[in-house]
């Protein structure tokens, strides 16, 4: 049959992607066969740089390894530092993290409903739930002072408080935010053709989910249910009461209603966390000097388990800084999904795991700061270029 | 439930003194060193009979002299043990464990193109993240390749004054 | 046919854009835009040009006589610049239209002799 | 005899021909923009004239202006004929609809059969287009309309030849004047028939939920992704027309065409009901999402032809025995 394998190259630039990144699928008429991923488009390589900045600077460097879920990696980032020196952000802090995390959350999970949408076709669809988001988004704007990149987090605590008034904004917009997904959801259910293109489509059984390792939305679909907020509690998780969404079909189907479903519950995680909100100072004066230790930093971001690793060895800057984001540790199965679905079904299946390329590749920079000139014309880079490939 | 201890002592009965350096940083986070050539069998034995069966990530590092990987597996999604392992810095090999953890297939990929670690028995060790024409030898995160060394890699030359 | 009734509802209801360069809302209040020095209070310690993640600020001379230059094509609006310093010298602007067509038209100098800011 | 051909040449080329019908789908696409734009939460186009009603004629004179490229792997003759028919065979059939009146411009016994064809025909240029374009995306979508073809084209023609036999005349410009003189509309007698062609002709236009030949997140923009300048200005001029086509179509079969309604002027009349088939074309065309490819094949034979056939049943009960 090799005869009449079709190699479909889907990307690195390709609508359905909405990052650049490469899959080689090899097709049998409509049927996929095979999968080769290619990664490393958008790698930028962070974990280098990271390594020859201070703590400080590291933390603006964390915030925009991903732009979705900047907040996720800075509370990652931020804990592990913390860890590091063994310094506990004061209660406060905590819980403003995880109203700020739950508000990240929301906006993820309807920015990727929205997507999916898009997706199997659906463009209305797709603008009420962005417009939806824009709620979101404002609150956020309002809390933290930008729309994606927060900065909420500082190494000790977070930077801004909220206030009374404040948190009646937030209340005031989650009220809305919740009335229209609970409008959504029984649309969803009912919408034919959006059922004919997600149910039993990317099937994936709790087994396979637990061999392939996969995290977050996507593991809690296949009936595993596995959520870092409530086993390995961070932030003030512990002292919150939360239901951990899981559905059994495994299918594209029931990542839409697990992610949609989650969105009500961390708007339940808001309410309760402004409620029980604690008073006191909202961050720790530390100083920056780091003995030489190792911290793992665990988070759940809005994709599944972001895992952060540090290791410092008594300078200002740490020695090793390694990231795992979600999306790399559910490569695996989505590949594995992948082989034997429709052509058709690929864009949707890929939208499906919620993928952020650029949160999975890290690494090589260009960095001219070290250089003694200040600024550099493009023909400064030329003639540098030319003499680098001259000595070499 | 086991506890970080039990799990240290069964480690520590199976291994015997191939198990070293022991740290329990803080609940849930413990930092265990083991020789290189247990490796496989280490992190097998942990998957099946301890319950460990979600690796998160491996990590490897360039510490000056050797390099190191870091395994972090975790049990019940709660308890993150970092098994650590030196390779030396000339010769770098270990054995997969991409037999024991299908998603290790990946991430050894990771360590091979950063760090260029040779893992004996990968199904199909290449490039991952780095680009195609990414000279063999330079491995972008070890201690010794400079931020100039990965820097600018555009040949301008080829590209036409205007 | 679930979003049809849903569709008909949202042809009656307000858009939810707006024509930007005619109708526009501002930022609200806290926003984090642009970084401006105050050159009165500013004693030249070189702390934010020292903590800057992207090395935005350059400032060259020591104590009130050094003059501040800040690049706006590198700056991230992190405002970790405006929490280090300790003399409150730097205020954040709440400005967000900062498209342009020269990257050498995007720096700001601070100056004492000059007292007002200027683009360079 | 002189003046009399003049005259008609000048109905031909400007009213109620090319011109006028140009305009209009001008007209018809700012107003579907508007409206999807509406319905979506959005302002639709708003800058260029009266609430953005130029925006569709700017955009065809930008694309106009815009670089015309030819790949390589393009078969040359196919690539440049494809466009240009695209564009004129909706614009020459609409001399075959009544819109202004008792009679259309081109009238013969078996027009109907002709506009039938020319619909077929056109899906066929969308299958050549994609082909001689020679990149994947194009040909995949090429292929598609193709396969979707084989779905709706049997209740497609079904539903449109329907109306001809209480009328007892293949020609369209008979069907409306049979439906006046009896004053009533065929969509009373065959509801069915009405589904069905507002279905199949979503299909053939390739609109949501059947728009699977340029299914923008599976192959970009499907089989019209090679082309560029001023082909992709008539392609997408083509689309309008086609478009408007159908709508005036649908409505003169089902909807009584031009017939008299209060004092209103036929022309009014029959562009009124052309723009409330329209409307609910795009109407349903946002309310959907997108069906598989098989998926539509399989509903439309499995539930279209069926209908069609009972619908048929009706028809000759009423009418035939």
């Amino acid at each position: 049959m090799s005869g009449s394998v079709i190699k479909v190259v889907i990307g690195p630039q390709h609508p359905a992607l909405k990052e650049p990144e490469r899959f080689i699928l090899e097709i049998e008429g409509e049927q996929v066969v095979r999968v080769t991923p290619r990664i490393g488009y958008v790698h930028r390589g962070i974990e280098k740089a990271m390594e020859n900045r201070t703590y400080l600077q590291n933390l603006y460097l964390a915030e925009r390894i991903c732009g979705i879920c900047s907040h996720a990696h800075t509370t990652c980032y931020a804990q592990a530092v913390e860890n590091l020196m063994n310094v506990e952000a004061p209660p406060r802090a905590k819980y403003l993290r995880t109203i700020i995390a739950e508000l990240e959350r929301i906006h993820s999970h309807l920015l990727w409903l929205g997507i999916v949408a898009h997706e199997v076709g659906f463009d209305t669809f797709f603008m009420y739930v962005w417009r939806d988001r824009e709620i979101i988004m404002d609150l956020l704007e309002e809390l933290s002072g930008n729309r994606v990149n927060y900065a909420m987090n500082a190494i000790g605590g977070v930077r801004r408080d909220i206030n009374g008034d404040k948190a009646l904004k937030i209340l005031k917009g989650l009220e809305v935010i919740e009335e229209e997904i609970k409008k959504y959801i029984p649309m969803i259910q009912r919408e034919q053709t959006i059922l004919k293109r997600t149910v039993g489509v990317g099937y994936l059984n709790s087994v396979d989910a637990v061999r392939y390792n996969v995290v977050g939305p996507m593991a809690r679909a296949s009936g595993v249910k596995r959520d870092v907020r409530r086993d390995d509690p961070y932030a003030a998780y512990d002292e919150l009461t939360f239901n951990i969404v899981t559905r059994n079909e495994g299918d594209c189907f029931s990542r839409i209603m697990v992610r949609v479903e989650e969105t009500l519950e961390s708007i339940n995680i808001i309410r309760e966390a402004l409620s029980k909100l604690p008073s006191g100072d909202i961050r720790v004066k530390v100083r920056l000097a780091i003995p030489p230790a190792e911290a793992v930093s665990r988070v759940e971001a809005p994709r599944g388990e972001l895992i952060h690793y540090a290791r410092s060895d008594g300078s200002d800057k740490p020695a090793r800084y390694k990231v795992r984001a979600p999306t790399l540790a559910n490569l695996t199965a989505l590949c594995n999904i992948l082989t034997g679905v429709y052509l058709a079904d690929v864009p949707v299946i890929l939208a499906g795991i919620d993928p952020c390329f650029s949160c999975m590749d890290r690494m090589q920079i260009i960095d001219l700061e070290k250089r003694e000139k200040k600024f550099w014309t493009l023909e400064d880079l030329r003639r540098y270029a030319r003499e680098w490939y001259q000595k070499h | 439930m086991l506890t970080e201890e039990e799990i240290i002592t069964s480690l520590k009965n199976r291994f015997g003194g191939k198990i070293y350096n022991v740290v329990i940083a803080k609940d849930r986070r413990v930092f265990v060193e083991a020789d290189r050539s247990i490796i496989r069998e280490a992190l097998s034995y942990m998957k099946n009979s301890l319950g460990f069966d979600h690796l998160s990530t491996i990590t490897g590092l360039d510490s000056g002299r050797e390099l190191e990987l870091v395994y972090h597996i975790v049990r019940e999604n709660s308890l993150v043990v970092s098994l650590k392992t030196k390779i030396s810095k000339t010769d770098p090999r270990i054995d997969s464990v991409s037999d024991v953890y299908i998603v290790a297939e990946l991430y050894e990929r990771e360590v091979y193109d950063i760090l260029g670690v040779k893992f004996e028995g990968h199904p199909n060790l290449s490039r991952l993240i780095l680009p195609e024409d990414w000279p063999e030898d330079l491995h972008p995160l070890r201690k010794d390749v400079t931020l100039e060394q990965i820097t600018l890699r555009i040949d301008w030359s080829r590209v036409e004054d205007k | 046919m679930q979003f049809a009734l849903e569709a008909l509802k949202n042809i009656l209801r307000k858009p939810s854009t707006q024509k930007y360069p005619i109708e526009r809302v501002g930022p609200p209040e806290g926003f984090r835009g642009r970084p401006v020095w105050i050159v009165e209070k500013c004693v030249g310690c070189g702390l934010c040009a020292r903590i800057c993640p992207v090395n935005a600020i350059k400032i060259t001379g020591k104590g009130r006589e050094a003059s501040i230059t800040y690049l706006l094509d590198r700056c991230i609006f992190c405002a970790q610049c405006v929490e280090s310093c300790n003399v409150k010298a730097i205020e954040i602007k709440r400005e967000f239209e900062f498209a342009g067509y020269d990257k050498s038209e995007m720096n700001y100098v601070y100056d004492k002799k000059r007292i007002v800011e200027n683009k360079a | 005899m002189v003046s009399e051909t003049l005259i008609y040449l000048a109905q031909l080329l400007v009213f109620p021909g090319f011109l006028f019908v140009i305009i209009l789908a001008f007209f018809a696409e700012w107003a579907a923009r508007k409206i999807t734009g509406r319905i979506q939460s959005r302002l639709g186009p708003s800058y260029t004239g009266y609430r953005g009603i130029l925006q569709p004629l700017a955009d065809f004179i930008k694309l106009l202006s815009k670089e015309d490229i030819t790949p390589t792997t393009a078969d040359k003759l196919f690539f440049s004929i494809t466009p240009v028919m695209y564009f004129s065979l909706p614009l020459a059939a609409f001399s075959l609809i009544p819109i202004t009146g008792e009679e259309a411009l081109v009238y013969f016994e078996g027009d109907l059969i002709f506009l039938t064809f020319i619909f077929t025909v056109i899906t066929s240029l969308v299958f050549l287009g994609g082909f001689s374009s020679g990149s994947i995306f194009s040909i995949v979508g090429g292929l598609r309309a193709a396969t979707q073809l084989l779905g709706y084209e049997i209740p497609l023609v079904f539903s449109l030849l329907y109306p001809a036999i209480p009328a007892g005349s293949f020609s369209l410009t008979r069907i409306v004047e049979w439906q006046q003189q009896n004053s009533t509309w065929t969509i009373w007698a065959q509801p069915i028939g009405f589904g069905i062609l507002i279905t199949c002709m979503l299909a053939e236009l390739e609109l949501t939920p059947f728009d699977t030949p340029e299914a923008e997140t599976e192959i970009v923009a499907g089989w019209s992704t090679e082309f560029s300048g001023a082909r992709l200005a008539l392609i997408r001029l083509g689309k309008n027309l086609e478009l408007l086509l159908a709508s005036s179509l649908i409505s003169a079969l089902y909807l009584g065409g031009h017939g008299q309604f209060w004092i209103l002027p036929p022309v009014i009349v029959s562009l009124m009901k052309m723009f409330t088939v329209f409307f609910l074309m795009v109407f349903l065309k946002v309310i959907f999402a997108r069906f598989r490819i098989d998926q539509i094949l399989a509903g439309m034979w499995k539930y279209l032809i069926p209908l069609a056939i009972i619908q048929f049943l009706i028809v000759k009960i009423i009418w035939g025995l």
